[in-house]
């Protein structure tokens, strides 16, 4: 049964290679349904190793054979079926089974609807590569292969007409140079795995660090640090963070797919996955809660003070995965993972029901007649959609109530056990926490009321309809899942708990405490009462009732941005200009301080190349001579 | 000094000429010659080898290849002369540095 | 092994070389072009290959009088890599030089320099090494400016021919201090021995200089952007792929024959190499002509290499020349690749005879749009150079990395990491050529172009299937290296 | 002796070939060094190598040279060299100084007799090369051909194509040289 798994990456890859081959023959939805039907394959796939591994949980180690073997590398193509990554296999499966069925209607008469299910069916064949690995390797294919997905996607419509096209792409390469300084680390945590274990096998690391490594060598902790490096960046962590917002200017599945369910994910799985190196590092698994907790309050801060319905959950998003991060770091990894499942639901589901509100008012602009600029992602334009667009409205509360945490949706359990876990052993980010999860139900109660609450503020909004069925059906499937979630690892229960016992080492999981429940569901209702006496009780107009000095901060994301731009200008050394060189000139490609000096360096290496033959011949001496002084040198040693 | 020590030497120092003539000469004629000039001096190193080690006809053998080889190249380079001046109107190698950076 | 096989491996295509450009002087009407006999006499070559392939166990010595030949992994190396290279620019040449004058003298040049090449990778004699050396270099004179027409193409010829000459002095008086040293010049024999400490390490520096003018070492290297931009891409393609290579052959030959008593070459290789990484992707950097850009590559990916073998050789341990041999046939593919793509763009847009230095990456823009094909394998080459995994160019990066930190010792790691990091800041010179290609709008490539013919598609296709399947099995190429690796290792030996 | 001034002559030869600005005049230099060198080699007992140095070395190529000169035509100017000549001299001198002092210590044994006979060396024991540099001088052969080979005419029109930047051949060099840089200027931009 075990050896099933390759077929979970073969039936994507299979996905592409169909569609690519056939995609120009065939017509619209059918390109569209053979990826889904593929995906669903995938899911399925992964539900009987489910099965088999519930009578045999300990899982398998799948090889197909070697693929890299050379002096003491050696590297096969070899697979991990356990709990945690089957776990992680059905919820990419899963999820991705339904996004990809929004996505038939979401992309319908798209120019490039085809591609578009190339790029979501190659996407879910890297990150099932990455998730069932059995070699760092292997996983860094993943890890690079989902990257390279994320930044097509975002820039998928990179030819939008007035500079929307440009700015498409110019968010695809922020999002692709922000990963690849994350990759950078990765890599060379592989490689300083590489050089004390002499391997990259999972078996070998894990299995080794224990005797190899002291409870905090310097080793583990450089490790440890470098992939936290990497987490940071793919999972949209502080520093490495200002990629994400930007990240949706994508298609709205490939958002709730890539940037908010799965990819984004991946931190958290490699963390969970090399537990056991954290936890020789004390200080590194200080600095995970740390960059964890400062992330999920931060980003709910920032999250505040937008208007962009897709940015709102953008910044929730990067909140979520800082909570999933701390709990990691922490060594929950349990609740971590929980998180990161009821997450999945309800993120995808949020992500795909503003999809569908950006459908709906887009659709009804079109009926009201044409205006002056539009953008039919700003909240300030919606309004009333409850009564136009009833299901999506309906998925959408339940969603909105799941990341509010409030009980018995599957949000309030996850983060609970996280909350519960923090109140045990860091008291500090305990408090943080539980602001951010104030500020997630604040957040999320304004959008709510800005969106589908009061009466519509535009003619478009007034004209909204409902969307097809193609997107309603996974929505209401998500809702479901968001409202039962919880189920997965109730109190006392703790399914997933025992689940995923015979593959992390967990740290001590604390009873259910009524305590800290009761606190963050007070809270999550505070927030929502706040949000009412904001905006529910009046119409919005055109100020934003917060309006001050600091929600001004807020909508300027506490000027993350502008405050790169500061540290870097300031040339203090080198070091600071390599570690802040994400900023914004950065990262739009324009000015990193290192490529400046490399671009300095290239033209004056360009000097020497004097097109000049004399000279040429002196290099030829020159080098006679340098070689000679060595060779001189070197019969005096 | 024995005939080997004035063959080695007479290497050397025509190497040298040699070389000093390809850094400062400017005409690609020029040039071509001072590259002969290196010729002579390596002919005289490979017969003095050859008769170090007691082989002189096997150094002989070499040296002849070596100036077959290197009359060819120079015959390359002169007829490239020719067309560089063709199309530069001049032997200048300072006009042959269009190609830089 | 029967010794005719390699013997006439050497002899066919030098001896049917006179054929094309006879073929070439008649008058017209004849149905036979230079480029079908050409090819012609390659499969031939290809046959005797494969016969040489399929008896080869281990390495032959062959003794001609007093020279003698050495037919063992790393000649099946570079005489593979000079065939596959050889035989797609002959094919690729075909519309490419069409109505080209010369172009007779093109295609018996291009056998000659296979032969040579060949021959070099075979001779086991150090003064007969040279010759096939010179051999090689002569052909490429012509070949580089072919272009005799155009001031620049000369320029460049120029400035390889005194180069190339200068380097070709030093070699030969290498080569009297090692006879007068040693009495001989069999390789083999040269090993063996013993001489004085003062004259071999001299001869040694003088190997390396005269040989590293041809393999681009920093800073003999002035003449290489010049050359590869200048001339025809086939011969690009050739240039960089086979002759740096066969450069490299000639110097670990000689450079193994001095291995007891002369100089610590791993070390030399491994400081050359880290300059040639560091020198070309400084120069790579601010170029705006592609094939100027994809020649500082070459620098670069010739340090990868130098820097492998040096670990290989400073350590004695076989990962790291494995790894440098590795990445040698894989620039061989990858740069073949990237230069027959480039050519292919130059075809559309009618920009030959001599055109060649004037594509600027902006003149790119959207070819992928027009030349999916084209442009996908461009793509895939710049990353594959790049070193984006899982691409032939990471799998032979990796492994020279891996064996580097393998040694444990602290300045390899550092030259590793340092090589490592150089090898993402390639990306930053690749990543804007690889935007170009797929943007939206069109240059005057999408206005002006015109079909490709199957001869030009054909080896890129070829090309990009190869590195694909590398990139995903390295151990495709196992049958090559290992006995390469075994040979030098061999060679090496006493270390 | 009769060594060493021999020497100093090639040496004196050198120098004049190098330092005179009439290519004629030097070519004539060269020729010089090339008929001393021969005798030197001639008093080493290489007498075989000795005839072809001075009839290949001093004959055919000052004939060559005389030749191409006369295709290129004469240039008397003395052109400003571009290295710094303390530069030039110093790295020649070091390289040189350095290669000298390595070698210096060696002690030349007396050359022992050699039994064997050149023509048998050239074209039995060394037939490999003699073989390769068949193959060199054909590569040669053809690469001159190559060069000088003039353009010909047309056949089929449309068949080369024609690009902006290719000067027809009897413009002015100044001009060609002009064109190919504005050319590559219009890359950059």
């Amino acid at each position: 049964m075990f050896n099933l798994v390759p077929l979970v990456i073969a039936f994507p890859v299979a996905g592409v290679l169909l569609n690519l081959a056939f995609g120009t023959r065939i017509r619209e939805p059918i390109t569209g349904i053979i990826a889904s039907v593929i995906s669903g394959l995938a899911f399925a796939v992964s539900v009987l190793l489910l099965l088999a591994l519930i009578s045999q949980p300990e899982g398998a180690i799948v090889s197909l054979g070697e693929w890299i073997q050379v002096g003491g590398l050696s590297i096969s193509w070899s697979f991990r079926v356990d709990t945690l990554s089957v776990a992680m296999m059905l919820v990419v499966t899963g999820v991705g089974t339904l996004i990809h069925i929004y996505s038939i209607g979401y992309m319908h008469g798209d120019a490039r609807f085809t591609r578009f299910f190339v790029y979501l069916n190659l996407f879910l064949a890297a990150m099932l590569l990455l998730v069932s690995a059995d070699n760092f390797l292997l996983l860094f294919v993943g890890w690079e292969g989902v990257g390279l997905c994320s930044y097509l996607l975002i820039g998928f419509w990179f030819d939008k007409p007035g500079g929307e096209g440009w700015r498409n792409s110019s968010a695809a390469r922020k999002a692709f140079l922000a990963n690849r300084v994350g990759d950078a680390g990765l890599l060379l945590a592989m490689f300083a795995m590489f050089w004390v274990f002499g391997s990259l096998n999972f078996a070998d690391v894990l299995g080794q660090a224990e005797e190899t490594l002291a409870v905090g060598a310097p080793l583990a902790t450089l490790i440890s640090l470098l992939l936290l490096l990497g987490v940071t960046g793919k999972s949209a962590q502080i520093p490495l963070f200002v990629w994400l917002p930007d990240a949706m200017a994508g298609p709205t599945p490939a958002s709730a797919l890539i940037h908010a369910a799965t990819m984004v994910t991946a931190g958290v799985y490699l963390i969970a996955r090399t537990g056991v190196l954290f936890a020789l590092s004390p200080v590194a698994q200080g600095m995970v809660v740390l960059v964890g907790t400062c992330t999920a309050l931060l980003a709910a801060s920032i999250a505040v003070g937008q208007n962009d319905i897709k940015r709102v959950l953008a910044y929730s998003t990067i909140s979520q995965l800082g909570f999933m991060v701390a709990a990691v770091g922490m060594g929950a990894y349990t609740a971590g993972l929980f998180h990161l499942v009821t997450h999945a639901f309800f993120k995808a589901l949020l992500f795909m029901a503003a999809g569908s509100v950006i459908h709906g008012v887009a659709h009804g602009f079109g009926h009201a007649g044409r205006g002056e600029a539009f953008d039919p992602q700003d909240m300030r334009v919606m309004g009333g959609l409850r009564s136009k667009m009833p299901v999506t409205f309906w998925t959408y509360i339940a969603g909105a109530l799941a990341l509010a945490g409030l009980p018995p949706l599957a949000g309030f359990f996850s983060k609970d056990e996280i909350l519960l876990v923090a109140f045990e052993h860091y008291p500090l980010a305990y408090v943080a926490l539980t602001a951010a999860a104030f500020l997630t139900a604040f957040y999320i109660a304004r959008q709510m009321l800005m969106v589908f609450f009061g009466k519509g503020r535009t003619q478009a909004a007034a004209h909204a309809v409902e969307s097809g069925r193609y997107m309603l059906i996974p929505l209401i499937i998500l809702a479901g899942l968001s409202v039962i979630g919880g189920a997965l690892n109730l109190p006392g229960v703790h399914t997933l708990g025992g689940w995923l016992e015979h593959t992390t080492h967990e740290a001590e999981a604390g009873a259910f405490n009524a305590g800290v429940a009761g606190v963050s569901t007070a809270l999550a209702l505070l927030g929502f009462g706040l949000a009412y006496m904001l905006y529910g009780r009046r119409p919005v107009g055109e100020r934003d009732p917060l309006e001050g000095a600091l929600f001004n901060a807020l909508r300027n994301k506490w000027w993350v941005d502008e405050l790169y731009d500061r540290i870097v200008v300031r040339p203090y050394n080198c070091l600071s200009r390599l570690a802040a060189g994400f900023d914004r000139t950065v990262i739009d490609g324009a000015g990193l301080r290192l490529a400046r000096l490399m671009i300095w360096l290239g033209e004056t290496a360009r000097i020497t190349q004097t097109g000049q033959l004399n000279w040429n011949v002196a290099g030829i001496v020159g080098g006679l001579l340098i070689v000679l002084i060595i060779v001189v040198l070197g019969r005096g040693a | 000094m024995t005939p080997l020590h004035v063959a080695a030497t007479g290497a050397l120092v025509l190497l040298g000429i040699g070389l000093y003539g390809l850094l400062a000469l400017r005409n690609l004629i020029k040039v071509i010659i001072a590259l002969q000039i290196m010729v002579k001096g390596v002919v005289l190193a490979l017969v003095a080898a050859g008769s170090i080690s007691g082989q002189i006809n096997l150094g002989q053998s070499l040296a002849v290849t070596l100036i077959v080889a290197d009359t060819i190249v120079a015959v390359v380079g002169l007829a490239l002369a020719v067309q560089v001046r063709r199309r530069f109107g001049s032997l200048d190698v300072q006009e042959l540095s269009t190609l830089r950076g | 092994m029967n010794p005719a096989v390699p013997v006439s491996l050497i002899i066919v295509p030098l001896a049917a070389s006179p054929l094309p450009y006879l073929i070439g002087r008649l008058p017209r009407r004849i149905f036979l072009t230079p480029r079908w006999i050409a090819l012609a006499a390659l499969a031939v070559v290809w046959v005797v290959f494969a016969l040489m392939m399929r008896d080869y166990v281990a390495p032959v010595t062959l003794q001609f009088e007093a020279v003698a030949f050495q037919v063992d992994g790393l000649s099946l190396l570079l005489a593979a890599l000079a065939l596959a290279l050889g035989t797609l620019a002959v094919i690729y040449s075909g519309p490419y030089m069409a109505g080209q004058t010369g172009e007779e003298k093109y295609y018996a040049l291009l056998l000659v320099l296979t032969g040579a090449m060949i021959g070099l990778a075979c001779a086991a004699d150090l003064f007969n090494l040279w010759v096939w050396f010179e051999a090689m270099v002569i052909c490429t004179y012509l070949l580089v400016a072919f272009y005799r027409q155009r001031p620049t193409s000369l320029e460049a010829g120029v400035k390889y021919l005194v180069q190339s000459a200068v380097g070709s002095v030093l070699v030969v008086l290498g080569i009297a201090l090692v006879l007068a040293q040693t009495g001989t010049l069999d390789l083999a024999a040269i090993r063996q021995a013993t001489g004085d400490a003062t004259l071999m390490p001299v001869a040694g520096a003088l190997f390396l200089i005269g040989f590293g003018v041809k393999l681009a070492i920093v800073p003999l290297h002035t003449w290489l952007p010049d050359a590869y931009a200048e001339s025809p891409s086939g011969i690009s393609a050739v240039l960089s792929g086979v002759v740096t290579k066969a450069g490299l052959v000639a110097l670990l030959r000689v450079a193994a024959a001095l291995a007891g008593i002369t100089l610590s070459w791993g070390v030399l290789l491994m400081a050359f190499g880290t300059l040639n990484i560091l020198v070309g992707n400084l120069l790579a950097l601010r170029q705006t002509q592609i094939k100027r850009l994809l020649a500082y590559s070459s620098m670069s990916q010739i340090g990868y290499m130098l820097l492998g073998l040096g670990i290989g050789i400073y350590t004695g341990e076989s990962s790291g020349i494995q790894g440098g041999l590795f990445h040698a046939l894989n620039h061989g593919l990858m740069k073949g690749l990237a230069f027959f793509a480039v050519g292919a763009v130059l075809y559309a847009l009618g920009r030959l005879s001599g055109g060649e230095h004037t594509l600027g990456i902006g003149d790119l823009r959207g070819t992928a749009r027009r030349y999916p094909l084209i442009g996908l394998a461009l793509t895939l080459a710049l990353l594959s150079l790049g070193g984006v995994p899982p691409l032939a160019g990471f799998m032979s990066k990796w492994q020279i990395f891996a064996a580097g930190v393998g040694t444990g010792t602290g300045w390899i790691d550092a030259l590793v990491i340092f090589a490592a990091l150089n090898s993402v800041l390639s990306l930053a010179y690749y990543l804007p050529v690889i935007n170009m290609l797929f943007q939206d709008s069109s240059s005057t490539a999408g206005q002006t172009a015109r079909c490709l013919p199957v001869a030009i598609v054909l080896p890129v296709v070829l090309l990009a299937v190869a590195m694909l399947v590398v990139g995903l099995w390295p151990g495709a190429l196992m049958w090559l290296t290992q006995p390469a690796t075994s040979a030098l290792m061999a060679a090496f030996g006493g270390l | 002796m009769l060594q060493v001034s021999l020497l100093i002559a090639a040496v004196f030869c050198a120098i004049q070939a190098i330092r005179t600005p009439r290519l004629l005049v030097a070519a004539i230099w060269l020729a010089g060094v090339s008929a001393l060198v021969a005798v030197l080699l001639y008093l080493l007992g290489a007498h075989e190598v000795a005839v072809i140095e001075l009839s290949v070395g001093a004959g055919l190529v000052t004939v060559l040279f005389v030749f191409a000169i006369s295709l290129a035509g004469e240039e008397t100017t003395r052109l400003p060299a571009i290295i710094p000549r303390p530069l030039a001299i110093g790295l020649v001198a070091a390289s040189i100084l350095l290669l000298a002092w390595m070698l210096a210590p060696t002690d030349s044994p007396p050359a022992a007799a050699d039994e064997s006979s050149f023509t048998v060396v050239v074209w039995q024991e060394r037939s490999a090369d003699t073989l390769a540099q068949i193959v060199l001088i054909f590569a040669g052969v053809l690469g001159v051909l190559g060069i000088l080979a003039e353009e010909r005419p047309v056949e089929k029109p449309g068949v080369e194509a024609v690009q902006p930047g290719d000067a027809p051949a009897d413009k002015l060099p100044e001009q060609v040289g002009f064109e190919v840089e504005s050319s590559l200027e219009r890359e950059h931009a």
